[in-house]
């Protein structure tokens, strides 16, 4: 491909962004051009690298320095090759004494670790059959204090059984007697239903009566016994949060 | 004491929880069980977990630590279900991130070399996201940082351990 | 179209790795399977699951949603187990800790003169933990790495920023 061609391939203007790097433009003309990359036409290479630098518009010396190095670089490696060949020494010191062999060097370290890239971006995107770990987001929630202690849940009732008392005045009857274990599985029901906890107070939402409280309150004493429930304070005096004893 | 049946739930639960690999001495500790003891119940409990070919979740064992992780069979949906807002990594970190998986430990200067432009910028940000860990120093003159990749990266790309990256060949 | 035994592992699969409540409905638009031949299917699995009480993890489903969970019969199991957060601080790491969040950006000499004694290993502990992370250098002979604490610090001590430390009178 003739300059020329690339230049009109570029009508627009050119995104040095899209490349990661200046190897990463050389090694695409290098594909573009299906070069032999260990006989890389330097002259011609080095022509349309410029081409692509001032075809890239804004000239911002910090995005551009690295590609400015390798330009001067590139330069450099061009006059070198236009130099007369020294006397025809052995043909293997020869070979040695090429002045691409860096470059070309430094293009397959950065081809080979394109490719991995490659592979863990297929890999990321499920290209490649993987498997998966659980979501660890909830191992980054806030660290949280067990707190079980009984002292705490008291008071938390001892507060309740004010409210309850605020409101003697309109007196229900009990239905009949209340079963600690029924209120177990009550309990046990409502949480199921919230496996993210619910409130202390609001398990007492439907409760009627003192002696309901009472029966609620003993039940969810014996079901954290169990250890089939818990009860976390985030903090001292916060809200005490009651869940099923799951670990998700 | 545990029974068999007990000790089996109860490593399920734990690599469950974990979400991560789990090393055998770590079981042995928690469940309060003897190393050879367990050993053989691991073996046993694996061949049984695995068996099944159509089974969703899978136990691995890699170099003494365990892990519970999908089975690959199922890695199509799983893709699928993935929620876009997951954050794709640009091609320079990629790039920047084989380098660091493939020659790790390895240094900012040694990373540059490679790229052929400076990488601070995206050092910084796969170390904010976790993909990547300061391994230790390198002792040359200066004693400049290593990094290296972390479990989070294994998590990101589905490896169950460094050993699953295929060779890089030198391609011409 | 999947087999039965395979939407099963699906599900199992799709519970495993999203670790919160799926609804069915969700899971009907993954699989791409008619809603009501996903119910009788979930209905067979939960029960396939759940039957053995011994088993670490177990299903639940609650109004439509399925939520992947231990076994509540191994909780003491669990917490015994270390939680990443939970660990306490031996003492000598908080004193070491304490002095990093008050004098940040702290070298490791100028921790050391303050406690008398080596700081390497509570140092890399501590950047191990997350508690801590290296600031930078601090501009003397031999450029030594300065500390600082972390966001994991804040965190892990309830803070919402290094402000709330209560201020400290330095004695003399």
């Amino acid at each position: 491909m003739t300059i020329d061609k690339v230049m009109s391939n570029l009508a627009y203007v050119v995104d040095l962004e899209s490349f990661h790097g200046p190897l990463d433009l050389l090694l695409y003309l290098i594909e573009e051009n299906e070069l032999d990359i260990y006989d890389i036409p330097i002259a011609s290479i080095s022509d349309q690298y410029l081409s692509y630098l001032q075809a890239s518009g804004d000239f911002d010396l910090d995005k551009m320095g690295d590609f400015l190095i390798m330009a001067s670089y590139l330069l450099n490696l061009k006059s070198q090759m236009l130099l007369p060949k020294r006397p025809a020494v052995e043909e293997e010191e020869s070979e040695l004494l090429d002045p691409r062999q860096e470059l070309v060097q430094k293009l397959l370290d950065y081809k080979k670790y394109k490719n991995a890239a490659e592979y863990l971006q297929q890999r990321q995107s499920g290209e490649i059959s993987r498997v998966f770990y659980r979501s660890s987001d909830l191992q980054y929630l806030p660290n949280r204090e067990l707190a079980a202690e009984t002292t705490m849940l008291f008071r938390a009732y001892q507060t309740l059984l004010r409210e309850y008392n605020k409101s003697e005045g309109t007196y229900l009857l009990p239905q009949g007697d209340v079963n600690i274990a029924d209120k177990m599985e009550e309990i046990s029901n409502l949480l199921h239903r919230k496996p993210e906890g619910m409130v202390f107070q609001d398990l007492f939402a439907e409760v009627h009566n003192l002696r309901e409280a009472l029966a609620l309150f003993l039940a969810l004493l014996e079901l954290l016994r169990l250890q089939r429930v818990q009860a976390i304070q985030d903090q001292a005096f916060g809200e005490i949060i009651v869940s099923l004893r799951v670990a998700i | 004491m545990l029974m068999r049946e007990e000790v089996m739930g109860a490593v399920e639960a734990i690599l469950f929880v974990r979400a991560e690999q789990v090393g055998i001495d770590e079981l042995v500790e928690i469940l309060d069980i003897p190393l050879l003891e367990l050993r053989v119940l691991m073996r046993e409990m694996l061949s049984d977990y695995n068996q099944n070919k159509n089974r969703g979740v899978q136990i691995l064992e890699v170099d003494g630590f365990y892990l519970m992780c999908t089975n690959p069979a199922y890695s199509d949906i799983l893709t699928r279900m993935e929620k876009p807002g997951r954050k794709r990594l640009s091609p320079a970190a990629l790039d920047t991130l084989a380098i660091i998986a493939y020659r790790q430990p390895v240094t900012r200067a040694e990373i540059e070399q490679v790229r052929g432009v400076k990488a601070d910028r995206i050092i910084n940000n796969l170390l904010e996201k976790g993909l990547i860990l300061e391994l230790g120093f390198k002792p040359v003159v200066g004693k400049p940082v290593t990094y290296g990749t972390s479990e989070e990266f294994l998590r990101v790309f589905g490896l169950t351990s460094l050993k699953e990256l295929p060779a890089i060949m030198e391609e011409t």
